[in-house]
Parts: structure tokens; C-alpha cells; sequence
């Protein structure tokens, strides 16, 4: 762990970029809350990405414009605009399709991710509290778990660490982090730098992370 | 088996016993009983439990929290992680005047499903090796461990729905269902608003997203929007 | 038991008319397959009950004289006519209906159903199988269960017994037994009569049941 | 996540292999996926597992047992209590060469639905204190007995539609729904026939009985009349 100023990475709509780039063509995904609602603006129609929102909806492109009704909201509360074969169902059948691998990938902030791939991302001990929303149900049931999150705390210190301090969110959930410096693979060896920042270098991820990295011999800049 | 039709909102809710479960329907801005929470805050009752989604999230369930009306909330989203502006929940939870239970989204549903389903419980994967496990059951089957989450019910819920008819049938619109159509088979008393009164029969049978013997009570109101700005 | 030749009692259509009038003004109502469906041509509309179908519809008045349409069935297979406020949904949403305690009665047939009120109605030994439907879980799951039977086999066996000898559909789940001979009601005390068919007597009613029979001293005969 | 089209329903399921479990949907007449049924005969797969609410009640499910293609059956309704005639399920029943699961339709709901929405099991009381409770763990619970009924999956799904768009939507008419919405979500892969086929978008959202994603195979196929006489 270091103690000088952390490096300036990507920003946050970058950080969604890079993230809507880890998506496979035609799947369905599920974005949480905050950073990751930011992945639907940069998606292409082309990809053929089916989101869905946990309050029950599958299928909407992105924030909408137009006015708001109060009856048509991602998780977020956001509205959004609908795709042609879109569809609505109550909570308990979206929980189905989420808890029973349904879900092809889901997309959720971190607090903390761990070496083993647990994840921390809904209560801040300094808070004394926080909200679980569909994170845990997401975290079990999606089937690649995908955490995009600053690399560290706005003090320096590394979320991704050896064991989480934070309360989990699920065990050995996490298959991939996306920071603001690099993409990390999750893997039963543990972590694997796989892509990073333009301009940051591999040792620079090593530095920042609070865990064991594995670096191979070559590691591309993000292509952004 | 014929919903009673209130006048309004208060008369509605204005027997709900002080101490009462209350099932609260919605999702932050949609398909949300704001009148009847509304009324509810009129109505005065206090050492109330609510379960719902979320309260403090431009919902008005935090306003029940002005005149320290509830004692217990069972919800999903209740603390938010960042924001300068605290809700009234949030500063009655710090200063320890409101109990808090929070429960995975999937696994709320699930309990509430049982409560209205005549289930023991479920099992489910969510929460195990987390704090939501504290105090539960774990079953192990066939090498693989599940908790068991338990039946969840009301004395009351407290519904929205875009169209009621005189039966008590309700029909939701866009993303409206969410809770409400399980909250409806969870509680004894069931009270729905709705922003249209209709005949029986006018809402086409597959369109039905609440069966009529599953609502007690039924109110027209102007809809009360609310919206979340994060 | 009796070696007699077994009493003329009600048709099947008379117990379904006597088992009508069993239902409460207003109540939520399902009806078993074979002599229960009957009973839906035997109640009044201004009783307003609300008929419902385990295979997904609530709100049906009766057998339909009209076209055949293969989506809109009873659970017998028969088609139905609907009311206005009717109402359709999937099995799933239809057991947690009948298991749910949302369903004030349900009729069902029966084989035998013993002193204690347990219920045997699906699974003949005699033919080596059965088919168990939904009567378990509108056995466990309906308010009040009446029971709709011919009171003696063909050949002249009590099917009201201290104990079943058929495999059982649920425990201590009856609460009315209407027969071609009587109507029965099944307390913690066990059986009292509390109707008999007309010109039959209270001990003839006894003679031909297997299990002990409280007789009050006035029995009225049903009014039909 | 878009539905493959096929011109055929024997080519739709002319991979299912032998010996896997298949899904069937439908209720008697009502929803019940004639057509593929019927191809799944000409197709002659052996050796499989049928899941579905009856056999031998005017359904063609009946027409697998003529060249034994069935090793199991786990319904409802199987064996009729009287009746003069015996289905071709009942003579191979009786002759030992199918296997019989009967299930409570509850509990079979449950279990595929459990199946389909990552549950480890349930617990209900339907079927305790019964033959169905036989080899099946009973856990106690405040007093209480409830019987764990553990998930239920098919590798193929067999099920009908009125209308389906091209991504793979389905819209259910009338009592048509029953088993088919949760068997869509319970198997690794969802056949559909359906009357007509639409362009994603025509069916309502609201409408949309069993949502695209679980939709793996579309045909458009005349439906089959069939009817049950008791």
C-alpha cells in the first residue's frame, strides 16, 4: 500500500465504458445502482444488450428523456425508455429470473472486493448502516458478476484487498473489477491484471491494490 | 368477497390498530400507495411496522417518521451509502428511536410470497455467508448449503393500482406491480387506491394482476407523484 | 355395519343441491372433479359465489352450453362460462391461492374420510394408482372442506370409517360430510348428524356408518 | 436471447436426446403443446422422463406410451379412479414398464418453479401425514410440521402459446397460462408452439405472459384440438 497521491484514472463515465465493453452481444444484464446505470448510455444498438430492472421490467435502452412517469423507473428510480419486446412482471418473478441464472451479467458497484472474489458493496460501517436492495440476489444469481468501482477510497486506501473488512455481500461472487486503473480477472488463483489504464502501468496497478496481483508479461492499455 | 368502497383515503385506513404490520406496496416512485400513507400519517397510529422496499427514498413512507409513528422498519433500501441529506428515518435509526431490519430484495419478495402462499418457508442461497445469516437456520442438501427464510405477513397492506373495479379486482400499469401484487395475499386487511373506479368486467380477465377476493378495501384518489432524485 | 340391502338415499344431483346450499353468501369456492362440479348448477346468483378453478380462473358460473373453447376449461376439462370481474392466472399463482387459506370452501369427493375427519379420495388400491390433483393442497389449504360422497360403496361398504384404509389425502381436514343419506358435521368429539335425507331415519343413517355417530334428539330431515 | 424460428415442430425438437426429462405444459386442452408432443413421437426418442400436470386425459402426452418412449412419468393425473377405458400410460403402467411420480399439483408448481428461480426447496404442508410424505424430510418449526419439497428441472421444455414475437415472448389467452410460464423458467431448453407469430412489440408489455429470455425455440403450428369426456 502506498501513501502518495493516488494516481488519476479513468473517470466515471469511462470506467462505464469500459465496463459496457466486457458485455457479450445479445445478453441480458443487470445494471446497479449508480456508477453502473452509467453502462446503458454506452452500449450500440448493435450489441443487442436486454436490460433488465430488478422493480420488473426487461428491456429498456437507457435513461429516458421524455417526461416522467412514476409508474416507469429502473431500480434507480431513473425513468427509462423501452425496446419493441419489452416486457413487466412483479418482484417476486424478477427475483426468479435473477436468483435462478437468468441473468447473464449484472453489473454493481463495490466498496470492497476481495482476493477470493467476495464482495462488500452495501454497507458502510462508517454509515452505521446501509441498503441491500437486490445486490445480494444479483451477487448469487447472476452468472458473471462484473463490480466496477473506483480503485480506491477517496483517502488512498485499496478496495481491492485480501479479505474484506466490510459486511459481505456474497462470498466468491466477483468475476471481474473494473476500476478507474485497470480490468481484473477473478480466478480460483486468485486476482490477474488483465487490462490497464492508459498511461498507468502495471506496477502503478500493483501499488494501489491491497491484494496479491498476478501480472503477465504483457498487459494491453485499455482500448477505450 | 365485494371490496368495500371508501369515500377516501382516511376513511380507508382509519381503523388500523396502533401496533399493526403494515405491508406497504411500491417501488420508490412506482405503483406507491402515497395517500394511504398519507392518510396513515393523519390517522395518527403509532408503534407501527412497516415493511416496504424502501422508506427515506422520495418516498412518503418517511413522513410517517415526523411524528415517530413507526417503531420497526423491514425494507431493502433504507440507509443510503452517500448523500448530504439524511431522511427522517435515517436521523430517528441513528438516535436509536426506530428499529431497522434489512432484507435482500429477492428474499423479501420470498418471505411475503410464503406469508400469502401458505408456505413454511424457502430456501435461498442469498445471504449465506453474510451478515442477513445471523440467527438462521442453514440446511444442508445433497453437499450444498441453503438458509431458510420464513413466512412474512401483515395485519394490513396498503396497495396502489392504476385501475380498480368494484369487485376488487386491480390492474397495474408499466412497472406498478412490483410488491403489490404479492402484499396483496400477505395481509388480513387489504386496502387498495386506485386512480380509476371501474365496473366489473372492464378490466379484461388477463389483465387482472390482483384477483378481487384478495382486497379488502378500495379508494379512488388523485395519484401523488413522488420521484427519488438520488 | 349392516348386511341389508343399502338404503335409497339423494341422486347425485340432490347431494350437489344439498352441498349448495352448504356455501356461505359471498364465498370464494372450489369444486373437486366428478359429483362437486355438479354443484355449480345448483346456486343461486344472488348467493354470489365466486367459483375457482385450480387451473387458473376465478370467477366461472357454470358449465358452458356454448362452443368448446380448449383454453377455457374447469379442472374436470369441462368448458365454463366466466362472470364479469373474472379473472385468470397461472398455477403457481393458483396454489398459493387454494394453499394460502384464500379459498372459503372447497368440495371435494371422497373415498372414505374417518371419525377424526382425515380424508382418503385419490388413490384406489383396488385399481393400483390414483391421481391426487389438487385435493391435497385444497385439503390442507381451504377454509372449510366439505365433502360431497355416496354414503356406502356399491357394494354396501361404509365409506364413513374410524380409521381410513385408503391411502390419505390429508389429516383431520373434513368439516362436513353430505351423503345420499345425511349431512354430517366432524368436531373435535367426532361425527354428529345433523340432517338426514328425507324418510331416512337417524338409526338407519347409523347402521350404515362405520364410525361412531353422535345423534342430537332432534334431527331434522333435509330441506331440499 | 432471440428465439430461434423453426419451420417445423419436428425439426424444432429433433435434437432432445434420449433419456432426457421434458417439460410439458398445459392443463388437459388448455395450454397444452399438442404439436410438439405429437413430434416428439415421429422423432421417436426413448427412454424419457415426462413432466406434466396429466397423462391420459385426451391428451396426446397418452401417444408417447405406443412406442414406449416414456420411462417416467411425474403428474397429477395419471391413473383415473373409474372409468371403462384404460389410457395406453395406464396399461403400461399396470404392465411395469413406466414408472409413475404422482405429485401434489401444488407442490409440483412449487417444486419447478423452485427449479427455475434458484430456491433449494420449499416447505408446505400439502401432503403430510400422506403416502407423498414417504422418504421426504419433515422439518419442525415453532411447533410446526412442514414437509421440504426440493426443486424440480427439465432439460426440455415443452410449451404453448397463443402468440409469440421473434425475440421470444409469449402471450397466454384465457385459462391457457397454467404450467407453461413456470416450466419456461425450469429447463435448459424452452420449445414453444404458438398460433401466430408477431413482431416483437405487438404484444403488450403488460401482456407478455412468459418474457423473451426464457424463450430458447419458436414454431407456428395449427393448434390441436383436444378434450377430455371424463
Amino acid at each position: 500500500m502506498s501513501s502518495s497521491t493516488p494516481p488519476t484514472g479513468l473517470s466515471r463515465e469511462l470506467i462505464a465504458l469500459r465496463a459496457a465493453r466486457e458485455l457479450e452481444p445479445g445478453s441480458v444484464v443487470n445494471l446497479g445502482i449508480g456508477l453502473p446505470t452509467l453502462v446503458a448510455g454506452f452500449v450500440k444498438p448493435s450489441d443487442d444488450i436486454l436490460f433488465q430492472a430488478e422493480n420488473g421490467i426487461l428491456g429498456y435502452s437507457g435513461i429516458s428523456e421524455s417526461d416522467f412517469d412514476s409508474d416507469l423507473i429502473n431500480a434507480g428510480g431513473q425513468p427509462v425508455d423501452l425496446v419493441p419486446g419489452a416486457s413487466f412482471f412483479d418482484t417476486a418473478d424478477s427475483f426468479a429470473m435473477i436468483r435462478g441464472g437468468h441473468i447473464d451479467a449484472a453489473i454493481l458497484g463495490g466498496l470492497q472486493v476481495s482476493a477470493r472474489g467476495d464482495l462488500a458493496n452495501w454497507y458502510v460501517p462508517a454509515r452505521g448502516g446501509g441498503s441491500v436492495g437486490g445486490a445480494m440476489d444479483l451477487a448469487v444469481g447472476a452468472r458473471k458478476l462484473i463490480v466496477a468501482m473506483a480503485h480506491v477510497t477517496r483517502d488512498g486506501q485499496p478496495r481491492i484487498v485480501e479479505i474484506c473488512e466490510y459486511p459481505l455481500t456474497a462470498e466468491r461472487c466477483v468475476d471481474v473489477i473494473i476500476t478507474d486503473l485497470a480490468v481484473i480477472d477473478v480466478g480460483l488463483q486468485g486476482l490477474t491484471l488483465r487490462e490497464r489504464a492508459p498511461g498507468v502501468g502495471p506496477s502503478k496497478v500493483a501499488e494501489w491494490t491491497g491484494a496479491a496481483l498476478l501480472i503477465p508479461e504483457e498487459v494491453p492499455e485499455m482500448s477505450l | 368477497m365485494i371490496a368495500q368502497i371508501f369515500d377516501t383515503s382516511d376513511a380507508a385506513v382509519a381503523d388500523v390498530a396502533d401496533g399493526a404490520t403494515v405491508l406497504v406496496g411500491g417501488f420508490v416512485s412506482a405503483g406507491t400507495p402515497s395517500n394511504l400513507i398519507l392518510a396513515l400519517k393523519r390517522g395518527g397510529q403509532t408503534d407501527l411496522t412497516a415493511v416496504a422496499n424502501n422508506i427515506g427514498l422520495g418516498d412518503l413512507l418517511d413522513e410517517l417518521c415526523e411524528d415517530r409513528q413507526l417503531a420497526k422498519v423491514i425494507a431493502t433500501f433504507a440507509i443510503r451509502a452517500s448523500g448530504t441529506r439524511s431522511s427522517r428515518f435515517e436521523v430517528l435509526y441513528r438516535a436509536g428511536e426506530v428499529e431497522l431490519e434489512l432484507v435482500p430484495q429477492g428474499t423479501l419478495i420470498e418471505r411475503l410470497r410464503a406469508g400469502g402462499a401458505g408456505l413454511g418457508g424457502v430456501l435461498t442461497r442469498t445471504g449465506l455467508g453474510t451478515m442477513m445469516a445471523e440467527g438462521k437456520q442453514i440446511i444442508e442438501l445433497d453437499g450444498e448449503r441453503w438458509l431458510l427464510e420464513r413466512p412474512l405477513r401483515g395485519d394490513v397492506a396498503l396497495l396502489k393500482a392504476w385501475r380498480g373495479d368494484l369487485h376488487g379486482n386491480l390492474q397495474y400499469r408499466l412497472a406498478g406491480p412490483n410488491f403489490n401484487p404479492v402484499m396483496a395475499t400477505a395481509a388480513d386487511l387489504v386496502i387498495a387506491e386506485v386512480e380509476e373506479l371501474v365496473e366489473p368486467g372492464e378490466i379484461p380477465p388477463e389483465l387482472v394482476g390482483t384477483p378481487a377476493i384478495y382486497v379488502d378495501r378500495l379508494v379512488r384518489c388523485e395519484p401523488i407523484p413522488v420521484r427519488w432524485e438520488g
